[in-house]
């Protein structure tokens, strides 16, 4: 209860915002800055900062540094850090809260992986399904249009398997599922978990 | 705490000397906060646990009762609180004919080590009861009869 | 036994393989799969990053969806992704009030509803081990592949999380092993079996994809593998697909094939390869196909290695822990 | 209620612990205007100090105080203060109450005002119940000066000796067939790297010879009964198969034995024993056991190579376990540690990866009596390793295993360093998340191997694998790791990995535990009395805990301990008999109908039926005083001291506030 109140009197902190903006608990205090996550990591080579680093970055108020940070957009989503974390930090979940925040605050430097994301999502508002052939050559042509030709093989090879549509495919249902994203996006904008 | 128009449960709990006792020690001594709601009594054993206690409590205005004690097989006297257990068995079916709400009075086993336990337990047990409101024994036109029955031979 | 389920959008096209060998091998084993009615896409690893209410109202529409179908509460997927964002989705509806409340809210204005846990989430895997179990899939083995190496290959989403299945140790999961074993096949012990694919990293930067795709590759090469056997269409697409690509970055020249384990099922229980979508595989699969066209004759083990007299070498730990049933184990039982 | 009954309350602030939070002074105040029989209300700074203690002393002299209630920390803490200032005072110390309004209140409730009515509430159930309260004699017991002491490791040997020198008798149980536990199959110990064996060899030699002591090795404690000072020990004397009277350990049986098994024990699996067997050379006692279930002659029946070769005729393959009983007076464990598991993460790749060691194998391997005569080799048993990584709290500080830290493994770690360096002159990398060195010489010994010039690298390993991914790391084992001081991932391949294993409680512990009526903590440490000012009595009378059962602890730390709980049980020895809380049944003779319905329920057998007069009878040296006849007799003829259906109900009421005198008129 005092606890509850000395927190909503106490100045709100990046930290505070990072913690409430992530479902359930993202244990982001208990981090004891071991690195496992940033050795565990498959691309944790290629990031400006380890998830370790950041989170201490997080704590030391850093927002700018952090949102533009090229880590989050990294993240490959396979859990290895969250599982190997021996203090239970939730870092996959943060990870994505620090994505959602970056669009927000649109402060990432390099766009293709938000714009990937956002190609991604486009799809799937207006159809209802993923649609990847529309999705891989919208992206590629706008990020990396000599990529067209390197992967055109591979494009090749996978539309005479018969494994790429041509066409998106939309679900019945569409009336009712934009009305949902568009209530959930509406409702997205008050942050408090 | 949003609750029943403000309603803050009284609870007795009973609690035996080397287990459940020292889980209060010990959430004490980690700071747990809990509920302010029960009140507990120290005994032995939670095989001292005879039900007129519990009966009096209710009907002196107790809105729930917490009976703690060793987890089952972990007893400092080694068997007794499986007495307790049969014993709380009878008591509950006792109340359930007298109408009282099955989750006013509750068994929690906690050992010296479980001051968190017996700290969520008793939170749980006070937002359980909050929820069902006052238990009011002491207005209602049976209480006397509960009393007698609760004080027996009990001079006071 | 009946289940819902849940495709999702990989396998209507790219991994059209993997639907129909999984319809092909459940019909098998006597299982009724059930698809969703008008399903829409579990957003994969993009939504959660950009919306965060959008992505879970999303997901539990389908939920919602799922639990219309009288008598069905349990919802299997196969794509390891949609199987992670679904059940993660029920529990964090479970755990998370607010986040239950405004996804709840969503769903109302598409006139739907849905009552959080009441359907449970499992994955392909997880049904065929548990419901199934592997005696059963033994028993329906009429082609053993015997002879063959397989890299068995789980992927990190169906692995992790905390809210995997009992079956799965979260660094070392054995179940696939074993179900490979199950149909007469030799697994070899995969190193990276629960590393990532690298998931959409091959959009995003090319460098981090590919390395990881080399490592998993030239992992399975390494084991001289015949095969590397996946339970995700992210993993078989990275693998498969963008092998070649790889190739060209690193100037490689890998080639191993990378089959679903429904496939493998399939296979062995005696199936039209056609059924089971194989060969739209880009990495050609017939050379480890041709390995099980014939029966090969079972190699006589040489046996455990006997301690020479005046070999010095110290004893290796006893396992205290189950272990993927290694060459040797799977000799002496045949 | 009793008219002439006068209370006094005093309210402690225990500094801010309680005052912080409870209103001390209006809970004094209103208990004296409110409480019936209360005659003064008063608070004080801190009522355990001799101050506070002498205001109570003062009041019952000069107030006539027939009562005293003191509302402050856990009656388990400072009951025992308040109970003796009552009897300095003249009053019957049983006529003290007390309320924990600092652990049931002021620790656990934020709200100043909530928390105040919690402690009157409190105060008042107190208030009400001391009227109540009769005089009560403690219960006098004679002690007896034999002591049992289980577990034949340092910490138990150290116990055995401060004892046996004392001039009392120990009886000495230890699980395996030789004494010496951990410590035996270490190779050196920090910081002053002295051979563990050369310190150890001559405390268990001692401890063997000593005439005050009864060394049952390969013995486990079945049953304990009876209370401090006089407990009855059941000890099962497992068959070594060796009549140890004529056995003369001169070893030929072992050297005879056909049958090779992998020692698991006390060579960690890394080298062999024989089906009959001494764990150790220098083991104490010196004879062998025989293993059946490796045994050839108790699995196949044939070969009895040990009895033809024996030149005294010691084998006895018909020895069978033996039940023996000891009278004793206190009791101390020392039952030890279990190493943690480290197959228990897989990516480490311990029994998977051959050249992947745990600390307890290094030691053997490092040791000159182990298999390798104490070289540092790869599995292979020949190759010296080029480089070596040493993984830090493997197991510990780690919620998916244990949280807490295992204490040892910094020290054991920079001891392996230390070795690595010295025998191979390997390059030595250490892993670690924090060093911790507090010990004495402890953080010379680390200033020490930094010199030696071993590299420290800051982080906890995330993987090891032999999955070669770049140049230079084919054929090695490659520790994947974020080096947290330069903040990038790193990837180290070495020829050797040493995991850095915690310590864990024994398996069965917990076992253990109920065995001797003692208290686990959530980890599965054994309890203590206090962590800070008791460390190794338990709340148990008579038991006593020692060394790593109690949590980890490294070789000075268990020492230590072994040392005080010898002190401590000479202490009640001296003392030759105990008081006992007189909290006791007893039967009212004209009340009880002889129903027998309590004769069942007592598992200490306290109540027998005398025939003659049919009546119950309690047996008050029996007696435990758990109250489970009080509460069962339906003639309500059983009393239960100081736990009476009077006192507990006239609790419940004071609890429930009821009947408050009205406010007394402020005074003019």
């Amino acid at each position: 209860m005092v606890d509850q109140a000395i927190r909503q009197s106490r100045p709100f902190t990046f930290l505070d915002e990072v913690q409430n903006r992530t479902p359930g608990e993202s244990r982001l205090l208990m981090c004891i800055q071991c690195g496992t996550c940033g050795g565990s990591c498959p691309s944790g080579a290629d990031m400006e900062h380890t998830p370790r680093h950041i989170f201490a970055m997080i704590r030391a108020d850093m927002r700018e540094d952090v949102l533009k940070s090229n880590t989050p957009w990294y993240c490959v989503s396979c859990y290895y850090c969250t599982v190997r974390c021996p203090q239970d930090v939730h870092i996959t979940e943060i990870m994505y809260t620090l994505k959602r925040m970056a669009v927000e605050a649109k402060l990432y430097d390099d766009p293709t992986a938000p714009d990937f994301s956002k190609v991604f999502i486009n799809w799937v508002e207006n159809y209802g399904r993923a649609f990847e052939l529309g999705l891989m050559s919208q992206h590629m042509l706008r990020h990396n249009p000599m990529g067209v030709f390197k992967m055109a093989d591979m494009g090749f090879g996978m539309v005479t398997k018969g494994r790429m549509a041509f066409t998106p495919k939309r679900i019945r249902g569409i009336a009712g599922f934009k009305k949902i994203i568009a209530k959930a996006k509406e409702l997205e904008a008050v942050h408090e978990i | 705490m949003a609750g029943n128009n403000g309603f803050e449960p009284v609870i007795i709990g009973f609690t035996c000397n080397w287990c459940s006792y020292r889980a209060a020690d010990m959430a004490g001594m980690a700071r747990v906060k809990y509920a302010p709601n029960v009140r507990l009594i120290r005994m032995m054993c939670s095989g001292r646990l005879d039900p007129q206690f519990v009966l009096k409590a209710l009907a002196e205005g107790a809105d729930g009762v917490l009976v703690s004690g060793c987890h089952p097989g972990d007893c400092h006297y080694l068997e007794q609180n499986y007495k307790t257990i049969r014993r709380f068995e009878m008591l509950k079916k006792t109340l359930a004919a007298m109408g009282v709400e099955d989750a006013r009075v509750k068994l929690v086993w906690a050992s010296a080590a479980e001051g968190m336990i017996l700290a969520e337990e008793i939170d749980k047990l006070v937002a359980e009861i909050k929820a069902l409101g006052p238990l009011g024994w002491k207005r209602m036109a049976w209480a006397p009869e509960a009393l007698a029955i609760a004080g027996g031979d009990h001079d006071n | 036994m009946r289940y819902s389920y849940f495709p999702g959008c990989s396998l209507e096209h790219n991994s059209e393989a993997y639907h129909r060998s999984s319809l092909a091998i459940t019909k098998a084993l006597g299982i009724e799969l059930v698809e969703i009615d008008d399903w829409n896409c579990c957003g994969a690893t993009e939504y959660v990053s950009l919306n965060m209410v959008a992505a879970y109202a999303l997901i539990a529409r389908n939920l919602a969806q799922a639990a219309k179908a009288p008598g069905l509460d349990q919802l299997v997927a196969p794509c390891s992704a949609c199987y992670l964002n679904l059940s993660k989705c029920d529990k964090y509806l479970r755990t998370s009030p607010s986040l239950a409340n405004k996804v709840s809210q969503a769903l109302a204005a598409g006139g739907l509803s849905y009552q959080p846990g009441s359907i449970k989430v499992r994955h392909l895997l997880d049904v065929l081990v548990q419901d199934v179990g592997y005696a059963a899939v033994t028993a329906r083995v009429t082609r053993p592949l015997h002879g063959l190496r397989l890299a068995p290959y789980y992927g990190c989403l169906i692995s992790r999380p905390g809210l995997r299945t009992v079956d799965h140790d979260p660094e070392y999961p054995i179940s696939l092993d074993k179900m490979m074993t199950a149909l007469g096949a030799e697994v070899v012990d995969y190193p990276y079996k629960t590393h990532c694919c690298g998931g959409h990293m091959t959009q995003i930067s090319e460098a981090t994809g590919f390395e990881l795709i080399r490592q998993l590759v030239k992992g399975a090469a390494d084991y001289q593998a015949d095969a590397i056997v996946t339970i995700c269409p992210m993993c078989q697409l990275n693998l498969d697909a963008f092998q070649g690509s790889m190739n060209r970055y690193f100037k490689m020249n890998y080639h191993i094939p990378v089959l679903y384990f429904t496939q493998m099922m399939g296979v062995a229980f005696g199936l039209e390869a056609d059924d089971l979508g194989i060969g739209s595989e880009l990495v050609d699969a017939r050379p480890t196909m041709a390995k099980i066209g014939v029966e090969l004759p079972v190699p006589i083990p040489e046996g455990a290695p006997k301690r020479k007299r005046d070999d010095k070498s110290l004893p290796m730990p006893r396992a205290r822990r189950e272990t993927a049933p290694s060459a040797e184990a799977q000799e002496a039982k045949r | 209620m009793n008219d002439d009954v006068r209370i006094g309350v005093y309210v402690c602030h225990c500094g801010s612990n309680i005052a912080g939070t409870v209103d001390v002074e209006s809970v004094a105040r209103w208990a004296q205007d409110s409480l019936p029989g209360v005659v003064v209300g008063r608070d004080y700074k801190f009522m355990c100090s001799s101050l506070g203690q002498e205001l109570i002393e003062k009041d019952v002299k000069e107030l006539g105080l027939t009562r005293v209630v003191v509302a402050a920390c856990s009656p388990h803490l400072h009951e025992a203060t308040f109970r003796d200032a009552c009897r300095r005072a003249g009053l019957n110390p049983f006529l003290f109450e007390m309320a924990s309004i600092r652990e049931q209140v002021s620790w656990v409730t934020s709200d100043k005002s909530i928390a105040t009515e919690k402690a009157k509430a409190l105060v008042s159930g107190a208030v009400r119940r001391s009227a109540h309260l009769e005089p009560l004699e403690p219960f006098v017991v004679d002690i007896n000066p034999n002591v049992l002491v289980v577990g034949g490791g340092i910490a138990g040997i150290q116990a055995t000796l401060e004892i046996a020198d004392g001039g009392s008798h120990v009886y000495l149980v230890e699980r395996e067939p030789s004494i010496g536990g951990h410590m035996a199959q270490l190779d050196k110990t920090f910081p002053t790297l002295d051979c563990s064996a050369c310190i150890l060899t001559p405390k268990m030699f001692t401890a063997g010879q000593h005439r005050n002591v009864t060394l049952l090795a390969w013995s486990e404690v079945e049953k304990v009964e009876g209370f401090i000072g006089n407990f009855t020990v059941t000890i099962r004397k497992r068959a070594r198969k060796v009549q140890t009277d004529i056995c003369t350990g001169c070893g030929v049986c072992e050297e005879k034995c056909p049958k090779k098994v992998i020692d698991d024990v006390f060579e960690a699996g890394l080298g062999y024993r024989k089906a009959i067997y001494r764990p150790f050379p220098q083991a104490v006692p010196k004879y062998p056991v025989i293993d059946v279930e490796n045994c050839t002659y108790f699995q196949r029946g044939t070969c009895k190579a040990c009895e033809k070769f024996c030149p005294t005729g010691a084998i006895d393959f018909k020895q069978e376990d033996e039940i023996i009983k000891v009278e004793v007076g206190n009791i101390i464990l020392a039952t030890g540690y279990d190493l943690f598991d480290c197959g228990r993460i897989p990516q480490y790749g311990y029994g998977r990866l051959a050249n992947v060691f745990t600390s307890m194998e290094f030691e053997r391997l490092a040791n000159a009596a182990g298999p390798t005569g104490g070289k540092v080799v790869l599995r292979d048993g020949i190759t010296t390793p080029q480089s070596v990584g040493i993984v830090h709290c493997v197991g510990s500080r780690d919620r998916n295993y244990n949280k807490y830290c295992s204490s040892i493994c910094c020290m054991q770690s920079l001891k392996f360093a230390h070795i690595v360096k010295e025998r191979t002159g390997a390059r030595v990398y250490n892993f670690y998340i924090d060093i911790r060195t507090p010990a004495k010489a402890y953080d010379e010994f680390y200033q020490h191997v930094v010199e030696e010039g071993i590299i420290f690298v800051r982080g906890k390993v995330a993987e090891v694998t032999d999955a070669a991914r770049m140049t230079g790391e084919d054929g090695k084992l490659i520790i994947q790791v974020e080096d947290t001081l330069v903040g990038k991932q790193r990837r180290i391949p070495v020829d050797m990995v040493v995991l850095s294993a915690g310590l864990e409680p024994r398996g069965d512990a917990k076992e253990t535990a109920k065995t001797f009526g003692i208290s686990c903590s959530m980890d599965g440490w054994f309890i203590e009395r206090h962590p800070k000012l008791d460390p190794v009595a338990t709340m148990t009378d008579g038991i006593f805990i020692a060394g790593a059962c109690q949590g980890p602890k490294d070789i000075p730390a268990a020492v230590s301990q072994g040392a005080a709980a010898g002190a401590r049980v000479m202490g009640l020895i001296n003392q030759q008999h105990v008081s006992l809380e007189p909290v006791r049944a007893s039967v009212n003779a004209d009340q009880c109908s002889g129903c027998r319905i309590c004769n069942n329920l007592c598992p200490f057998n306290a109540i027998a039926f005398l025939e003659d007069r049919a009546v119950s009878e309690i047996n008050p040296a029996l007696c435990q005083g758990c109250g489970t006849c009080v509460a069962a007799c339906p003639a309500g003829a059983i009393a239960g001291a100081h736990y009476s259906n009077d006192q507990i109900m006239s609790q419940i009421e004071g609890l429930l506030m009821l009947d408050l005198k009205q406010p007394a008129p402020v005074p003019a």
